[in-house]
């Protein structure tokens, strides 16, 4: 049997889960071992430690021109859509109060606990940066400071935007908790560790959590407010700079692959029809026809 | 009566029955054969073990649940037990100390002297032999100012020229407290006893002096 | 006499097979070191603050093991009823279950929504990333080698001697404080090193209930998923090499 | 008489600290039980999958631990010399290093570049992503248990019994077979079970050399950081079980 | 001669420097203190320990060197070290089973007949008394056909009475094999003895018979 590996965005575990099953149907020859991460720690671990890998999915398509091109890859299929969404449980603190409009009095509260991804690792957590600042144009205060306030996290404004930066080793409040990627957070909400946490919209139904949805200004769903969400700038712990825009996921084969031929095919399965309909069902919102981007 | 014994204890081959006075300032003597029951009944005597029924009564007070620190019955096993960790003047002063009392320093050299291990005192347990960590034992036993003193098979390990040089030890005894000693050799009991009792599968089948034993049971016993 | 130096062959062989399974790779760990990359990690201050975050969750969770364990040795070592063999087994459990495992348990048990964990977060103490929930789990995975230490310590302290000391007036406690504990100190010290060790080298269970404060494990964890092996490696010797320490420390112990 | 029950009270309150801190957490885990999530997990493949993988990796990796663990306990226990505690020593190694290291020291000594490494791969030996590497890996940190019980088990053995064996005509090969080993069993039999248990347990090392094909522990985490402890506990709860049967297993051994 | 012994070895206290000969049936003693240096010389005969210099003869050749298991010299302890996973008759055929000979049922029977074992073949080594486990290790011994036979303290541990009992049996060696028995005890020399060694501190302060040991040191024995 061939081993087909896959390194994938934690928030796409639950749908990819679901397309190796119909596709080790189709292909009986084929196994495909899933390894999810957050999509930074994906890509290094191609590109930095030389793991042996076949097919890479990211959570921003764009993370993959910026890193693996040329070297590790030399196309990228945007295949699918997301939203950011705050999810809570029924035991969360103030869930019977949360909405729209006092999400963030509620996050301020000290006996709040609440929690995100690391932005060095995860496009999530930067994502969750970018949309904190984003609310404080849209509502007009100062969220980001507020709610970030003892972290080592630095916001400048610009004439321009907003840059935030990110220490190597990030420090937050007591009441902040942070994890390599953001799936990784639904253990803590479950048990009640912490209240609430930043997730994509798809991961909040494949998990049946309940969630405020954010206004479409800030949560980095829609192409309408592309140059809004371009404000906003985040410099990661390695330097690279990451603007501000709506969340695109994106697959590529590697280039020396182990196996190109079965990654080709793993590939073609999720931009295909039939990939889209099992994002759909696992409620990750598919691009179709997919948008090639080549070097 | 000084000491009153009178209990039963089911034992895994049969049932320890027994039943004896000792006088005070007695040298007493339990005979028999390895497993007859005799370091059970001391270890009645001495609390570490508890009776079945009946009871044991010391100095005319009941004294079959009192707890084995509260007796004031001193026990010495066949290996001597000395602690380790103590050299020997500290072992002889733990009976002052768990009774939270000063060591009488004077008390314990003149019976030092007298016992012949004056010489050892800063000596630790390991270093000594075995007739003189047993002779420190007894010493030790008796700053405890017991009401009894129960020996188990006290000469069982060591060796006949030990042995030997200990009974001279062992009479001195008599003088000081009463004593309840255990043992299968006959020799011993010829040499220290004013009485016995011969115990033959937890039964108590003879009680009266060694001369009696002997020519009651007609024992074979070998002589130089 | 061919058959006996065949004997002796095979198992000298596999004796020495033995040997260098266990040493090679750490000699090889030490040796294959790039020096100037373990100087770098010896400058970097994320790394000291795992390592005292580790080494202070691992004191404190030693001795709260002490606390815990050595006093139930001691009622075991002088109980003699039925189901002795399966108390003391049971503080065999937390060696058997999966480090992964524990870490789910305690999550379970100690979040604010259990009747403990509320209990507990109203005393302001809470578990998931702090170091209260790194000394409870590294605590879990390491008191059975308290335990059973210090229980072989006090059962190899004589009946008799114990016997002799109550005839000679000393109640329990005195018989403890006085005779069983003295001699068992060098048990109870090495329950206590091997149980600091386990400690420190705890992972599976951190991962989950306490990513933060880092512990050095977990940095190093971290490290190798993120930038390679070159990160790792010198933390790893250096972790490898102060557990080395705590080795020798085991060894020199009287026992 | 006051101090003597304040003695026994503290003694039996911390005893029983002691005793709920082992037992709560495990008892809590398999009474929140969800019983239709177990249920699902019962018929979820991959962790039957994961569980095959798991106890074949330490079923071999005990094979292995016993053939090299028992012939090194057995020259121990016959030696005299000098370093001997050194060496036994030696063997308690494995136990202190940071699993996470115990990982990264076998990547380094057994990836394609190393000499040893390249040498197997010859041979179609591959470590990263195998079954060999989870033997190794799992072998590594539970020799440990199998030397030390094997080494207590001939430790055991009265050396009168040993030398009257020799006068009665047997040489060294004869006394270990018919004396020292058959007397041994009870204490390999632990050592073994123990052994494999502790491989069972290890999540660290093999989450760096050996991710797949996937053990329960690994899968376990996996599950954990994917989509919580709804379906990460079933499986805790699953291998908690097994670990309580193979507990039993060490408690109803004759020792 | 038989057996030349001749041979010294560093001990910890002093010098084991022990030279004598024993003939061929010859029932011989080595006496002595504990810590004399008794148990320490037969060792080095039957080759558990190395002599520092010096060597041993048996029957005319040098068995110095040679392997515990190929000088035919059959060692009892003074604890009968029976094997406990075997039964008594598995014990019995332990010298053929090693030699990978047949056992000799027929021989077994017959010799644990005469020496009052055959009733307890079927018995696990746990389950019999002190006295018949050291008869039983003595059986076994003979079974494997010892050019000499090594008794170190064999009574040490019993009662007096099973002691008393053994010495027949003893007696009954005489015929069958040359025997080395140690001991501290003065009774078990006079009731068994050809000759006696008396060993002090490292050295052979005699050589010859009981009554010439007894009128040469004036030892003081008690006697009923
Ligand atoms: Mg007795
Ligand atoms: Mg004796
Ligand atoms: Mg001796």
């Amino acid at each position: 049997k061939v081993n087909l590996i896959v390194f994938h965005a934690g928030s796409l575990t639950v749908p990819f889960e679901a397309a190796k099953k119909e596709f080790e149907r189709l292909h009986p020859e084929i196994d495909v071992r899933l390894e999810p991460s957050g999509s930074v720690q994906a890509i290094r671990k191609v590109i930095d430690l030389k793991k042996p890998c076949d097919v890479v999915a990211s959570a921003d398509y764009s993370l993959i021109p910026k890193l693996m091109f040329p070297k590790f890859s030399n196309h990228v299929y945007a295949f699918a859509r997301n939203e950011l969404v705050l999810c809570y449980t029924n035991s969360s603190k103030y869930s019977n109060e949360i909405n729209e409009n006092n999400w963030y009095e509620i996050l301020k509260k000290s006996n709040v606990k609440w929690g995100f991804s690391n932005p060095n690792l995860d496009p999530c957590g930067y994502r969750t940066l970018m949309a904190l600042s984003l609310a404080d144009f849209y509502y007009k205060k100062p969220i980001f400071e507020s709610l970030l306030s003892n972290s080592n996290l630095s916001l400048a404004r610009e004439q321009d935007g907003i840059l935030i930066t990110v220490p190597n080793s990030l420090k937050t409040n007591h009441h902040i908790f942070i994890r390599p990627k953001a799936v990784a957070l639904l253990g803590l909400l479950e048990s009640g560790t912490i209240d609430y946490a930043f997730e994509y919209k798809s991961v909040a139904l494949q998990h049946k959590l309940k969630f405020v949805e954010l206004p479409p200004e800030i949560n980095l769903s829609s192409i309408k407010f592309k140059d809004f969400y371009s404000k906003v700038y985040v410099k990661l712990a390695n330097g690279k700079l990451i603007k501000g825009k709506p969340i695109v996921y994106g697959i590529t084969t590697v280039l020396g692959a182990p196996h190109p031929k079965e990654a080709k095919l793993w590939e073609d399965f999720i931009i295909s029809g039939k990939g889209a309909e099992i994002l759909r069902r696992n409620y990750q919102e598919p691009m179709y026809p997919p948008i090639l981007i080549k070097k | 009566m000084f000491l009153e014994v009178n209990f039963k204890k089911k034992l895994s081959k049969f049932e320890l029955s027994v039943s004896f006075e000792v006088e005070e300032k007695e040298y007493f003597f339990i005979f028999g054969r390895s497993g007859a029951g005799k370091s059970m009944t001391v270890k009645i005597i001495t609390g570490i073990e508890k009776p079945d029924k009946g009871r044991i009564y010391l100095n005319g007070k009941d004294i079959t649940n009192l707890p084995i620190e509260e007796r004031r019955i001193a026990y010495i096993s066949q290996t001597p037990s000395l602690f380790p960790h103590m050299n020997v003047l500290e072992n002889l002063c733990f009976p002052f100390k768990v009774r939270g009392l000063k060591p009488k320093l004077r008390e314990i050299e003149e019976i030092s002297q007298h016992f012949g291990i004056s010489e050892i005192l800063q000596e630790i347990p390991s270093k000594i032999s075995g007739g003189e960590a047993q002779r420190v034992a007894i010493v030790r036993a008796l700053l405890s100012k017991p009401h009894l003193l129960i020996l188990d098979e006290p000469l069982n390990q060591l060796d006949f020229f030990t042995k030997t040089s200990l009974i001279p030890f062992l009479k001195d005894l008599k003088e000081k407290t009463t004593v309840i000693h255990i043992t299968h050799d006959p020799f011993e009991i010829k040499e220290l006893s004013d009485r016995v009792i011969f115990l033959e599968r937890g039964k108590v089948k003879f009680v009266g002096s060694f001369q009696n034993l002997l020519s009651e049971f007609n024992f074979s016993f070998p002589s130089l | 006499m061919r058959k006996r130096s065949y004997f002796k062959f095979l198992i000298l062989t596999f004796s020495t097979l033995s040997f260098l399974f266990v040493i090679l790779p750490i000699l090889h760990l030490l040796f294959s070191l790039n020096t100037e990359s373990f100087l770098k990690t010896l400058k970097d201050r994320e790394v000291w603050n795992a390592l005292f975050t580790t080494f202070e969750g691992a004191t404190l969770s030693t001795i709260l093991g002490v606390t815990l364990g050595v006093p139930v040795a001691y009622v075991l070592s002088q109980s003699y009823f039925k189901g002795r063999k399966f108390l003391e087994g049971l503080f065999d459990l937390p060696i058997v279950i999966p480090h992964a495992a524990v870490g789910i348990i305690f999550l379970e048990l100690l979040n604010s929504k259990s009747l403990l964990g509320e209990l507990l977060s109203k005393l302001g103490i809470t578990f998931v990333d702090t170091i209260y929930g790194i000394v409870v789990v590294m605590c879990f995975v390491s008191i059975s080698y308290i335990v059973a230490s210090s229980l072989a310590g006090f059962e190899s302290v004589n009946r008799e001697l114990i016997w002799t000391a109550r005839t000679l007036g000393a109640s329990p406690f005195k018989v403890f404080r006085l005779i069983i504990f003295p001699l068992s100190i060098p048990f109870i010290l090495r329950g206590a090193v091997l149980a600091f060790a386990r400690a420190v080298s705890e992972m599976g269970a951190l991962l989950i209930v306490a990513y933060y404060p880092k512990t050095i494990p977990i940095l190093m964890y971290e490290r190798f998923e993120n930038y390679g092996l070159s990160s790792s490696t010198p933390i790893a010797a250096l972790v490898t090499f102060l557990s080395l320490v705590i080795f020798s420390i085991v060894l020199s112990l009287p026992y």
